[in-house]
């Protein structure tokens, strides 16, 4: 195993504006094999400028690594503007200690994301494998795709232990998604296919549904008034109500399941 | 800009001058072709393919259509992003590119002008907009005049001259080049979510597509307009509408033309071969259309052929977008425009694994194939509506290349060899071939050789190819779509443009557009009765409604005197 | 006390008369303003042209009351403009958008000032 | 005294193209033809006199010179700059922006982002069956504002295009025509409605959804009452959706603004692309400023993406959301803003402005507004339509050009713009030696 550890210093992000930076360089993929000393030459952009990674953070290289399924990146320092964490990795593991910026995750194949803290929008968009914890709130749009595209998260799993935003899981087509709290309104909107359990409450979830599973433990508030009912159905020892959906789309596209704790 | 250029050692493929792969020199003065020269900058293209500018007979590449394709697909633009350098500004899109995309990437096959084939009249201002910003090309671009109310009152009336000096006032106003044709009547019937087949009467106006393509073709000759009639008939992309295409064209059999070139411009050929009844039973009909063409003098096409993958679907054939997005359930944008015509936008993916997609690409293809003589097909994607046109180089290999074909076939799906001609056709294109579908015939028919457009002739403008390839290298496919999707070098007007692949300059090109001279007393006639129709139902007013000299900075005017 | 009710913002021909004029006493009195319900206003006891303070997670702001002919009960509308967005979110949840409408608030009748639009400013370059 | 007819609105959207002006001695006198918003805009306001730049605390003119140079140095010096407004100008200053935002690594976004950008967002996900207002003058028999309010926001709308107006195939006008509004509220234009369904804040997507599952044969499913509206009232809109020829549906910000934004609309396209199963069925936006179509417009063929364009790494990535100028400010991300034709002062989030106030900021417009209590350089311009011309593009994206009514001394947008992009190519030339 080789753990390159990665702190942001405190001077970037002091000034009256916090301008991100882009760390997409920044994979167990693409660092694997390198030295401490090419580590810190690679280049990141900061707002319209490039920079060293070793004048933004800190850098520290420890053991080896015969992969990049063996390299584990450790991240710290004020994250609240580094975007791109681990975005299209295939392999290794990346630790991220607080919270992270946008796309987290985004186009993510292998490997296992770990966040503690919270994530901004986008997380995991376009993912298509590995894992992805985060232990605070997910921002809005996870999962999701890109704007304009018809497939959003295909494979993989995704953990958020606290709240999640909008839109979770747009247009879905495989893959898992677990949310232990609230979803803010539009949870599985125009989703086709993989599974979503949601701990707590929702808000207008499955809206627009043409396939998958969502679930709700909790309450939901505001319920899309085109889902057909059709029966009490037992999931794991619980009793739930269970719709079919969306029918603000004809019969034949509506074949979206919603599973409403009863 | 070099004032004078010298490229020495090419073998020149220049169709309209006979010349048939000489190795040639080719001399350049202030932007023309010249004689001779004193004191060049000298290329040497060492035995290099050299061809005239590559001319464009139909590409959507500018105005609110193409332009609503690229809002609503971000995700098409973030397939073709580039950043800005020194010469190029930061470029994005794939089918539907952004204007300084488009003008690079042309301009790097060795293409030089473009027609926009589809302007709204009304919206003919924001065309011009976009061909503003499309560096390098020249351009020309043709207003939508079939589904106009004015066009089908007059038909109806049967006053051909007045209907003449309606185009003329048309293509005066919004700077266009000649008369386009989309689904006359059924753009206007999709504006109550109908459409028309050629002989139904056109709702509440009583008149048929028959008669308004007749008609146009009539008044269309009644001037001495380079270009005929461009057309885009009824019932494209219906199964079975090969027959309609055969009839469409026979309507204007009879018309005279004023000069030796045919009267009637069947665009993107390939949506209008269509055999079969259902998509069940779909076939190629390339053989029939391609022997109608071969046995008849008056009708030239463009082919329309088909690059596999995922494009954008753009045109002012309403319906047919509606029935295009009925089809696939994606995004669909419709824009009827007032007392003119329509627009459909809808996202589309063509694989060969599906057994339609596998019929359509083969089709275009036997159409060039199949038609004997190339100065009658023009090599065409209806960008972007069969694909992009960064896919011509594909078409080009496959053209020169039966083999290419066969081992496509092979990766295809199986009706390719039981419902399409391509398998089984021998022929392959030469240099020579290739030089007419892609620059020569598209400027014969268009009128612009005498402008200086496609042909390396003394006096015409100095745009040359050089393509990284050799005569003896033509068996070579891969190499043929390598060399011409990055041309060696570009020149455009005596400036190169293109070196080793890469864009070097983007000067500004030309616009050109025609002034149909029309009879006073004619005008004088129709302009009362215009005046009234916007009075009464436009809603922009006469004044504001022509394009402004602002709109075309760099203007070539080519008058079109009234036959009396 | 206050009334809860949802607080919308949005264009008035007043308003737009006056964009360009926007340091002027006509825009003041065309947008410093909060249209309410009648039933609303007899809550908390204010009339029209009185002073009344809008509290939302975001933020507070004193405007002057008005009686809106066709607010119905529990919505409250202020012109478009500082002093309606002085309360409304800026989360655009992913979306680029800000919240102007809908928004949960507060209102009560208050003897504090309207600022104008120049103090209102100031507050925000602390 | 000088006569000027089809002279063009520069307001709103409806970009009303038949005003009639007088002038005189170069200033205009009188204006006919327009609504109330228009004339106030034709017949000017108070100005600002000189271009200026803050030294401590307090605004002191300057030259166009000295303002123009201060202004490129704040940007060629910033490293997440944002070009922020364009709705209010001509097209012709917007090309210089985006050319600008390249040589800078900036983020251009137009005033779309706080209005309609929720629309785009809609029509990127589902395009947008719509049409240019002449259509719906010549043929619409049923027309629907959904939260939108043309009586005060676009004076002449339902006079010139819609529902009071005359058409081909209506020559009866209203007495031809029906007109639904939906709404949180009983505005004026709802007063008019021959069916007035009002919905509760934030339950305009309940409502298009229980809509669109009558008008698929799905209405067994739709409960008795949603977001407050009667199941029979759905019905009753549905019927005479699917009654009409020609029907439309104008939304504005009261859907785009409101809880479910982007997929309001989104929701708002569906049903019409459910009621175009039965009959033509189109749908528009209520665009605000008069070219903030064209800033989209512009932007889009000149970037491939139609707003909120980030070009920090070269080339264009467009992120509503995370490239919007409201994300921007309210994260802090932004070091420099240059504001034209525009005033978030008065129409961004709070939030948003405490960070503008703390950041250098170059204020391009010919009027004083609250941007201009905070402004570090200020440029005033010609009023585009009136003092300068150029294009423009209405609501339904037809394009036409300002024309230009009395002369002035001030620069236009396009020339000031033009001037920064100079200064700032200089500095970069210098600092590339």
């Amino acid at each position: 195993m080789q753990q390159i550890s990665l702190k942001l210093k405190e001077e970037v992000m002091k000034g009256v504006a916090k301008i991100p930076i882009v760390v997409d360089s920044l994979t167990p993929d693409k660092l694997f094999g390198k030295s401490e000393s090419e580590i810190k030459a690679e280049k990141v952009w900061w707002g319209n400028r490039q920079e060293n990674t070793g004048d933004l953070f800190e850098v520290e290289v420890d053991g080896e690594a015969g992969s990049a399924s063996e390299v584990k990146i450790v991240l710290d320092g004020d994250l609240s503007r580094v975007k791109y964490i681990g975005a299209g990795m295939t392999a290794g593991e990346i630790e991220a200690n607080g919270d992270v910026d946008m796309h987290c995750g985004a186009m993510m194949r292998g490997g296992k994301i770990t966040v503690h803290g919270n994530a901004d929008c986008w997380a995991g968009r376009e993912m298509h494998g590995g894992e992805l914890l985060i232990e605070g709130d997910a921002g809005a749009n996870l999962c999701a795709m890109y704007r304009g595209e018809i497939t959003g998260m295909t494979g993989g799993k995704v953990v958020v232990e606290g709240d999640a935003g909008e839109c979770v899981g747009q247009y879905m087509a495989g893959g898992e998604i677990l949310i232990k709290g609230n979803v803010d309104i539009l949870a599985g909107l125009n989703m086709k296919g993989g599974r979503i359990t949601i701990e707590g409450n929702a808000v207008m979830p499955g809206a627009d549904m043409t396939g998958g599973e969502i679930i709700v433990k909790g309450k939901v508030e505001d319920m899309i008034p085109s889902f057909r009912f059709v029966e009490v159905s037992t999931l794991d020892g619980a009793q739930y109500r269970k719709y079919s959906g969306d029918l603000a789309m004809t019969e034949k596209q509506a074949k979206g399941l919603l599973y409403v704790r009863a | 800009m070099v004032e004078e250029l010298l490229i020495k050692n090419g073998v020149v493929y220049d169709p309209i001058n006979g010349v048939k792969g000489e190795k040639k020199d080719i001399c350049i003065r202030d932007g023309k072709i010249v004689e001779e020269v004193k004191n060049p900058k000298v290329i040497d293209a060492e035995g290099r393919v050299v061809m005239p500018g590559g001319v464009d007979i139909h590409a959507h590449i500018a105005g609110g259509k193409v332009n609503s394709g690229r809002l609503f697909r971000p995700e098409d633009g973030r397939k073709g992003i580039e950043p800005k350098t020194k010469v190029c500004r930061a470029q994005s899109g794939y089918s539907v590119p952004n204007t300084f995309a488009t003008g690079y990437r042309y301009a790097r096959m060795g293409y030089t002008f473009v027609m926009e084939p589809a302007m709204p009249p009304i919206a003919a201002r924001h065309t011009h907009e976009e061909l503003i910003d499309t560096p390098i090309l020249d351009n020309a671009a043709l207003p939508l005049i079939d589904n106009n109310w004015m066009t089908m009152e007059y038909v109806k009336s049967g006053d051909i001259d007045l209907l003449a000096a309606y185009i003329a006032w048309m293509i005066k106003a919004t700077k266009g080049y000649g008369v386009k044709i989309v689904n006359p009547g059924g753009t206007e019937a999709w504006a109550w979510a109908k459409n028309c087949e050629l002989n139904d009467a056109v709702p509440y106006f009583d008149v048929t597509p028959a008669e308004i393509v007749k008609s146009l073709a009539e008044a269309n000759e009644r001037f001495e307009m380079p270009h005929s009639i461009h057309v885009h008939g009824n019932m494209l992309g219906h199964p079975g509408n090969y027959v309609v295409t055969m009839k469409t064209f026979d309507l204007v059999k009879g018309t005279k033309p004023y000069r030796d070139r045919p009267v009637l411009h069947g665009t993107h050929t390939q949506f209008h071969s269509y055999g079969g009844t259902t998509w069940g039973d779909f076939e190629s009909q390339a053989k029939a259309i391609a022997e109608y063409i071969n046995s008849n003098e008056h009708a030239s096409i463009d082919i329309g052929s088909v690059i596999l993958g995922d494009t954008t679907t753009m045109t002012a054939d309403g319906p047919m977008e509606y029935s295009l997005y009925q089809i696939t359930g994606r995004k669909w944008t419709n824009h009827d425009v007032e007392l003119e015509t329509g627009t459909g936008i809808t996202p589309f993916l063509y694989s060969g694994k599906v057994s339609v997609h596998t019929i359509q690409w083969a089709i275009g293809q036997e159409l060039a194939l199949l038609i004997k003589d190339p100065w009658k097909v023009a090599l065409t994607t209806d960008h972007p509506n069969a694909g992009p046109f960064i896919g011509y180089p594909i078409l080009i290999s496959m053209l020169m290349n039966k083999r290419r074909r066969d081992e496509s076939a092979e990766e295809m799906h199986s009706a390719i060899f039981d419902r399409a001609e391509l398998p089984s056709i021998d022929r392959e294109y030469d240099f020579y071939e290739i030089a007419i579908i892609t620059r020569a015939m598209a400027a014969k028919t268009l009128g612009l050789a005498e402008h200086g457009k496609g042909h390396l002739g003394v006096g015409a403008d100095g745009d040359v190819a050089i393509y990284d390839i050799t005569p003896e290298e033509r068996d070579d496919a891969g190499k043929i779509q390598k060399a011409f999707l990055n041309a060696k070098y570009t020149i455009k007007g005596g400036e190169i443009v293109v070196k080793d692949g890469e864009v070097v300059a983007a000067p500004q090109g030309k616009t050109f557009f025609v002034t149909p001279e029309c009879d006073e007393k004619l005008m004088d006639e129709m302009m009362a009765k215009l005046k009234d129709t916007f009075e009464h139902y436009y809603s922009v007013s006469f004044a504001n409604y022509p394009v402004q000299d602002a709109y075309v900075p760099n203007p070539y005017e080519i008058r079109a005197p009234w036959r009396s | 006390m206050g009334v809860k009710v949802k607080l919308i913002s949005g264009r008035t021909v007043a308003q737009g008369q006056n964009l360009d004029n926007k340091l002027s006493e006509e825009y003041f009195n065309a947008v410093a303003l909060c249209e309410l319900n009648a039933a609303d206003m007899t809550k908390i006891g204010v009339s029209p042209g009185e002073n009344v303070k809008v509290s939302t997670k975001y933020g507070t702001v004193v405007v002057k009351a008005k009686q809106g002919a066709g607010n119905p009960e529990g919505i409250a509308f202020i012109p478009m403009g500082p002093w309606a967005n002085a309360v409304v979110s800026g989360d655009t949840k992913g979306a680029g958008m800000p919240q102007y409408k809908g928004i949960d608030a507060e209102i009560e009748k208050t003897e504090e000032q309207v600022l104008q639009i120049r103090e209102l400013m100031q507050q925000y370059m602390k | 005294m000088v006569e000027i007819t089809d002279v063009v609105c520069p307001l709103c959207g409806c970009v009303c193209d038949d005003i009639v002006v007088e002038v005189e001695d170069n200033r205009v006198t009188k204006v006919r033809g327009a609504c109330a918003v228009g004339k106030s805009k034709l017949m000017g306001h108070g100005r600002i006199k000189s271009p200026a730049i803050r030294e401590n605390g307090a605004l002191k003119e300057c030259s166009y010179d000295e303002a123009i140079k201060k202004a490129a140095e704040i940007l060629a010096a910033a490293r997440r700059p944002l070009l922020y407004g364009w709705s209010s100008t001509v097209c012709e200053a917007t090309k210089v922006g985006v050319e600008l935002a390249e040589e800078i690594g900036a983020v251009i976004d137009n005033t779309a982002s706080v209005c309609h950008g929720p629309s785009v967002l809609a029509i990127q996900d589902v395009g947008l069956p719509s049409c240019t207002l002449g259509e719906v003058k010549n043929r619409a028999s049923l027309i629907i504002y959904w939260g939108s309010n043309p009586t005060s926001a676009h004076g002449n709308h339902m006079k010139r295009y819609s529902y009071i107006s005359k058409g081909y195939f209506l020559p009866g006008g209203k007495k031809d025509r029906k007109l639904v509004v939906v709404d949180v509220r009983e505005t004026k234009t709802a007063k008019m409605a021959d069916k007035f369904l009002r919905v509760e804040p934030g339950k305009d997507y309940l409502v298009f959804s229980a809509l669109r599952a009558i008008l698929y044969g799905n209405e067994d499913v739709v409960p008795d009452e949603v977001g407050g509206v009667s199941k029979n009232d759905l019905l009753e809109v549905a019927s005479m959706m699917k009654e009409t020829q020609f029907g439309i549906i104008f939304f504005g910000m009261g859907v785009t603004h409101s809880r479910g934004r982007h997929n309001n609309i989104v929701n708002a396209i569906q049903t019409t692309r459910a009621a175009h199963t039965h009959t033509k069925f189109n749908i528009m936006p209520m665009r605000g400023h008069y070219n903030v179509a064209g800033f989209n417009q512009v932007c889009t063929w000149e970037t491939g993406f139609p707003f909120a364009v980030d070009l920090s790494l070269g080339y264009p990535w467009y992120n509503p959301g995370e490239t919007s100028s409201t994300d921007l400010l309210i994260r802090r991300e932004c070091d420099a803003a240059l504001l034209i034709a525009t005033d978030p002062g008065a129409h961004f989030p709070g939030e948003s402005i405490r960070h503008l106030a703390n950041i250098p900021v170059i204020q391009i417009d010919p009027f004083a507004n609250p941007t201009t209590e905070f402004a570090d350089v200020v440029i005033p311009t010609a009023i585009s339509g009136v003092e300068s011309e150029g294009s423009i593009y209405r609501m339904d994206n037809i394009p036409l050009r300002l024309r230009k009514l009395v002369d002035t001394e001030y620069m236009s947008d396009e020339a000031v713009m033009e001037r920064i992009l100079e200064e700032v190519r200089a500095i970069k030339a210098k600092e590339g030696e």
